[in-house]
């Protein structure tokens, strides 16, 4: 994936020289996981910068760039340390074109890698979606395959509105065939649009970035358990939210219309997770077809632990599996 | 001094070399509080072609900003604004720094700047919307080159050095050419100095060399805390270990403001990176109209600052040299008056728009719940005042 | 309620010798609120401490200042002033204890006036409760009365862990009688306990803090409608949750057990908003119980809106009932 | 100059006044990288206490911290470690600043300071068990009055900051007893500088005068950026602006930095305020095990601070001396050896703990939700994996 969007960055900066990419180590190094490998060398520092370590900074002055016409890319290293700048990002980047009555755009992207799996120290596996996703004016989104990445990354820069860009960063080293030559335009979907990635009969399956593929193990192993002559092992239907905020929940809701059943999961703490809205519309939504609560699986409410403990704080497929299975079995 | 001397007195010419103000020997002056203007030294070579005719035009400006700050404070009192943010004590800064700007400059006020507002052509009534709780901007800001205002203390001093560094990625820092060379001039406070932000845009405007200029007042005070608790060496020194040369100005003698300000603006516009200017002038009135100055400073200091009045010196200035006859004042008199009316009749008038609308601009783009939640909205306020009924 | 929060503050200043105050305006000015109010004068600028103007240093050095056994008390000065401080908070005082293994403790509260009604300008009436709510090792509350301000400020106080306490600005000026004497050794309730202000058969209506007084408001708007001889207007019942992280919702579960309908209302935007929580959460609990979907009252997902909007954008007695109303006629 | 040469060379006295090192003029040294030792000065004044003996105990401290590092890095080459931070060439920065710390002071890391926690006895080990991932922290930081690793940039200074101001508030600066007044060191990079939170921390520190000592070790590079690009003047003189004085010391000068560092603390201690500390010096290894320092420095960069080695200095002045035979320095290599052996082991019986264990100190009191999903789990974790069937 890290190259997939490497390609989809190139692709953004060669079709609009407005583009530019600001971050930590993103020039030389090509940035810690090598996402703008490459960049510098081809477009100039003037377009890749390698800006002091201060992610306020970084985002503030895309702000300030984006007032004079240009269309920031951010990076910030790793998940933990956006939070330097969650001040400008809350009180200025998402409001300003509200405030401005839409005199004053931030047509921009800021990139994460996010999320755990890595064995990596503190600070460098959180999952911040739900701040963002709670802060009207921001759009939220996360790609869960090398594809998806290299086609989304392309539409965040082309929106006009400020993107939270969240990649899983485990999901890096994942490789797939992508067609190189979609653009925002030919694009056959919208950033903001969910997407069925595996259909199933029995129960729905909701989850986004780094768990899409730890989703459809899940339910590939129940697909093996189930036999010819009808026995044990639900047919589960996967479902890739891909887009955060705003939220696309009609696919879930028709899902969950035919499987009466919701299973939905993240990395982040399941308290006051993205799980707990996706559960209250659909609870309204679905009120009638629901035929077990939704579960929720999830990170713990605990601060995300030492790594080699992360396994046991991570969904894996058998905990989403024991989720579909209360799901199943209430 | 004689206000009513009417012929420049025959002094040896006054240099800007140091004030013997509070300010301190390091500051910048070149109108004393007597209203004598200095005509020697770096500085006042800098506002040589401040003649007379032009310096009328800047009391002037003084004059009238004091008014709209004076009727926006009246408007406060009588319940038409929320909240007012005087300006009381700070128009020379206000007006020499903005008036230092060019029409391609670019400048990012706090949301005390009304002054500096008045020099870009802002309407006084689109600053009134904010504080009249209609609105949360007010004007265009590229109508303008002048930003929104900024609530959170010190963000717009990042904006500006983003926006600086975008003025070089246009080439518009040094090609020599005057309709061209851009500067960028972020506003902020003695308090504002604490901020991580703050530093944060120096470290920034110093390592990319970005075409900016911090300008900080210093009212000497951050609502009830003496710049003393946010430093203890002079604010314009702050730069210094950044790489960010910098100089107090008397902020209240708005001649060597501007003349101090277009010389960091020149340097910025000509490629010679940012600079910090300290504009050493004191906040005669509350912070805003919430505020109680008595709890924190003795009347003893305001007084002592009214001496130092911002205005009156320029108008002893003008009437020393003859160039400010009773007709004048009183001609601007009037036209205060009306502008101060003008801006009554317009604050008046502004009305709050549709509650809908606070769902516009929140996207450029579509957003489905969002619009769902407006439609909502909508039906709600359709809708009488829902039934209250127990279960069907 | 400022008055009360005063006293309390008094109060634990005087139990505890280690108990101090930091924050921009609090010595001689005692807040732009008047919160502090005496104070300096009582206890000295070494126990008042008026700081330099950086929220992220108040949190910051107040970390250091718990490390060194002092129990520091953090005012912001509005909500929206607390994000320069969110990589403190977020990053290091919830995180503390858990990575010191229990070695280090951050008995801090961070008091935080939230939430609008006050006809303020921008950033001055922010509900930033669910960013905190969210991070595991805060605790949030936020007290709807004096009498219980006085209190839960002491409790807080005394708390061996991280208190964001949120005060609700708006009800600052309410008066009502006050025990002083009570103290957190004294007090019949904990910290983190929700309650029945009023009960009610029809229906649960639950909120916190500001709008409190209003969901009182609107089942006395209800009751009024009722006649003797079984005319309109619901028996709402009103349930004040005061604890915000962690959540008591038994008294919730327990009430809606009886009614079955469950109004949830909050300033902050409902999307990600404390009541997708505490719908999802209800909806698992009361799945057999729930007549009707949960219903949540709150802001719209904008930004605060310019002041003379705000009527429209906080939930009133009113839009509580259209609430109630959708609810019961579902 | 020859190694083996026994006897001090019959040369004019040493002074510290500068050197002639890339870290320019301003520099303090007392070491020169040949081995010379300055016998006079301010500075070494400062260390005239520090006698041979002393001396060979300083070089017993870097040989042993630079063994450990090394030891560390092959660890996590194999595997056993999920990552490692080196601290290759900083030895001398880090012992040098630590042994000035008397036993009430309090020191405040970043991710790098192995050594630091060294001198304040904490076990290598359990600086290990940090990256190894089975802890998050390791250690009791008021056992060893060191603080936690610190990997959010700059976020430890405000901790430091406020622990100095805790330290004031208890009455422990300026009292003249030696075994009571207490100083507080916060450690950073030359990349941190650039945060909002450390200048905040001046901030703080100047007006509040808190016994700290910031304590900034530039080693040139934040990852792949060179200190360059986060200042263009040289960093000991960023605390100028605030009212911090600041040295740039030598920082492969293991004696030049206990002087140094020494000053300041005692200036701390005795209530005379913060100073912050630049020791100049080079991050000899990669960012972590996980750079690649080829992507951004060349080679020649690395060979030309590799002749300034920290230890190999203190070695050539100890053998000039007569102070290091080999029997000395054969036995302290096997002292080496044994103590990273003895890392090693620990470091591989270093176990996880119970995963259940994660769900505690999250609060001290009691908090019912999160004993619900520790319930959840622990059900989850007896329980066979979960059955897989179809409704029921
Ligand atoms: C981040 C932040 N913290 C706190 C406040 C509240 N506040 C508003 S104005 C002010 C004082 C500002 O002082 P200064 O920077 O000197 O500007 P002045 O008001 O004197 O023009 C404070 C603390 C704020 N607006 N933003
Ligand atoms: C707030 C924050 N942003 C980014 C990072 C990622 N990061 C880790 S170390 C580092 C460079 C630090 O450089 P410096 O301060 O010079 O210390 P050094 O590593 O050289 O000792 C960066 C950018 C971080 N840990 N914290
Ligand atoms: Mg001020
Ligand atoms: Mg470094």
């Amino acid at each position: 994936m890290a190259k997939a969007l490497n390609e989809g960055l190139r692709a953004a900066m060669d079709a609009d020289p407005r583009v530019l990419l600001l971050g930590e180590d993103i020039a030389s190094l090509g940035g810690v996981f090598r996402v703008t490998d490459g960049l510098a060398k081809d477009f100039g520092d003037d377009r890749v910068v390698d800006t002091p370590l201060a992610e306020s900074a970084i985002v503030g002055t895309a702000i300030g760039l984006a007032m004079r016409g240009y269309r920031p890319v951010c990076e910030i290293q790793f998940d933990g340390f956006v939070f330097p700048a969650f001040d400008q990002i809350t009180s200025q980047l998402s409001k300003i074109r509200n405030r401005s009555l839409g005199r004053v755009g931030a047509p921009i992207v800021i990139r994460i890698p996010f999320g755990g799996g890595i064995g990596a120290v503190e600070h460098h596996s959180e999952s911040p979606e739900v701040y963002f996703a709670h802060t009207p004016g921001l759009r939220v989104v996360s790609p869960a395959t090398p594809a998806d990445a290299f086609v989304m990354i392309q539409q965040a820069i082309a929106s006009p509105d400020p993107v939270v860009f969240l990649e899983p960063k485990r999901r890096y080293w994942g490789k797939a065939d992508v067609d190189l030559s979609v653009r925002p335009a030919s694009a056959t979907w919208d950033l903001h649009e969910s997407r069925i990635v595996r259909p199933g009969r029995d129960i729905t399956l909701v989850t986004y970035g780094p768990l899409v593929a730890t989703a459809l193990e899940a339910a590939a192993m129940a697909a093996a358990e189930r036999s010819p002559t009808g026995g044990a092992g639900p047919d589960i239907e996967v479902i890739d939210l891909r887009t955060l905020a705003p939220l696309d929940l009609d696919p879930v809701v028709a899902s969950v219309v035919r499987t009466g059943r919701l299973v939905i999961a993240h990395e982040a703490p399941v308290v006051h997770g993205l799980g707990a809205e996706i559960a209250a519309q659909l609870g309204e939504a679905c009120f009638h077809h629901l035929e077990a609560p939704v579960v929720r699986v999830g990170g713990w409410a605990v601060p995300y632990p030492a790594s080699r403990l992360e396994h046991s704080y991570l969904p894996d497929a058998e905990r989403m599996l024991d989720g579909v299975d209360r799901a199943l079995s209430y | 001094m004689d206000e009513r001397n009417d012929a420049p007195a025959a002094e040896p010419p006054h240099t800007d070399v140091t004030s013997t103000d509070t300010g301190g020997p390091d500051m910048v002056q070149l109108l004393s509080v007597d209203g004598v203007r200095a005509t020697q030294g770096h500085y006042a070579d800098l506002v040589s072609d401040i003649t007379p005719e032009v310096l009328r035009s800047r009391y002037r400006d003084l004059v009238l900003c004091r008014r709209f700050d004076d009727e926006a404070t009246a408007l406060q009192r009588q319940g038409e604004l929320g909240l007012w943010a005087g300006m009381r004590g700070q128009e020379a800064a206000q007006i020499g720094s903005g008036r230092a700007l060019r029409a391609q400059d670019f400048a990012f006020p706090t949301y005390r700047e009304h002054a500096v507002a008045w020099t870009r052509g802002v309407p006084p009534a689109s600053i009134l919307a904010l504080y009249r709780g209609v609105e949360l901007g007010g004007w265009d800001p590229d109508q303008h080159n002048f930003a929104l205002y900024c609530l959170v203390i010190g963000s717009q001093t990042l904006h500006a050095t983003g926006y600086a560094m975008g003025v070089q990625r246009d080439g518009a820092v040094g090609t020599g050419d005057p309709e061209r060379d851009t500067a960028v001039v972020a506003y902020f406070g003695d308090g504002a100095t604490s901020q991580g932000d703050v530093s944060e845009a120096f470290v920034f405007a110093a390592s990319f060399h970005a075409p900016v200029v911090f300008f900080c007042q210093n009212n000497q005070w951050a609502i009830s805390v003496p710049t003393s608790r946010q430093s203890q060496v002079p604010l314009y020194q702050r730069g210094l270990g950044f790489g960010i040369p910098g100089v107090r100005v008397d902020g209240n003698d708005v001649l060597a403001v501007e003349a101090v300000t277009r010389a960091a603006l020149e340097r910025a516009r000509s490629g010679g990176g940012p600079m910090l200017v300290e504009a050493y002038t004191y906040r005669m009135a509350a912070h805003t109209t919430s505020d109680d100055t008595t709890r924190y400073r003795d009347a003893a200091e305001e007084q002592s600052w009214a001496q130092r009045d911002p205005i009156l010196r320029v108008r002893r200035h003008l009437q020393s040299i003859g160039e400010a006859d009773q007709d004048w004042l009183d001609a601007l008199d009037r036209e205060a008056g009306a502008l101060g009316a003008d801006i009554r009749r317009q604050c008046l008038e502004m009305r709050e728009p549709p509650a809908r609308t606070m769902f516009q601009h929140v996207y450029a783009a579509e957003h489905a719940p969002l619009a769902r939640e407006l439609a909502d909205f909508d039906a709600y306020h359709a809708g009488e005042a829902a039934p209250v009924g127990v279960p069907s």
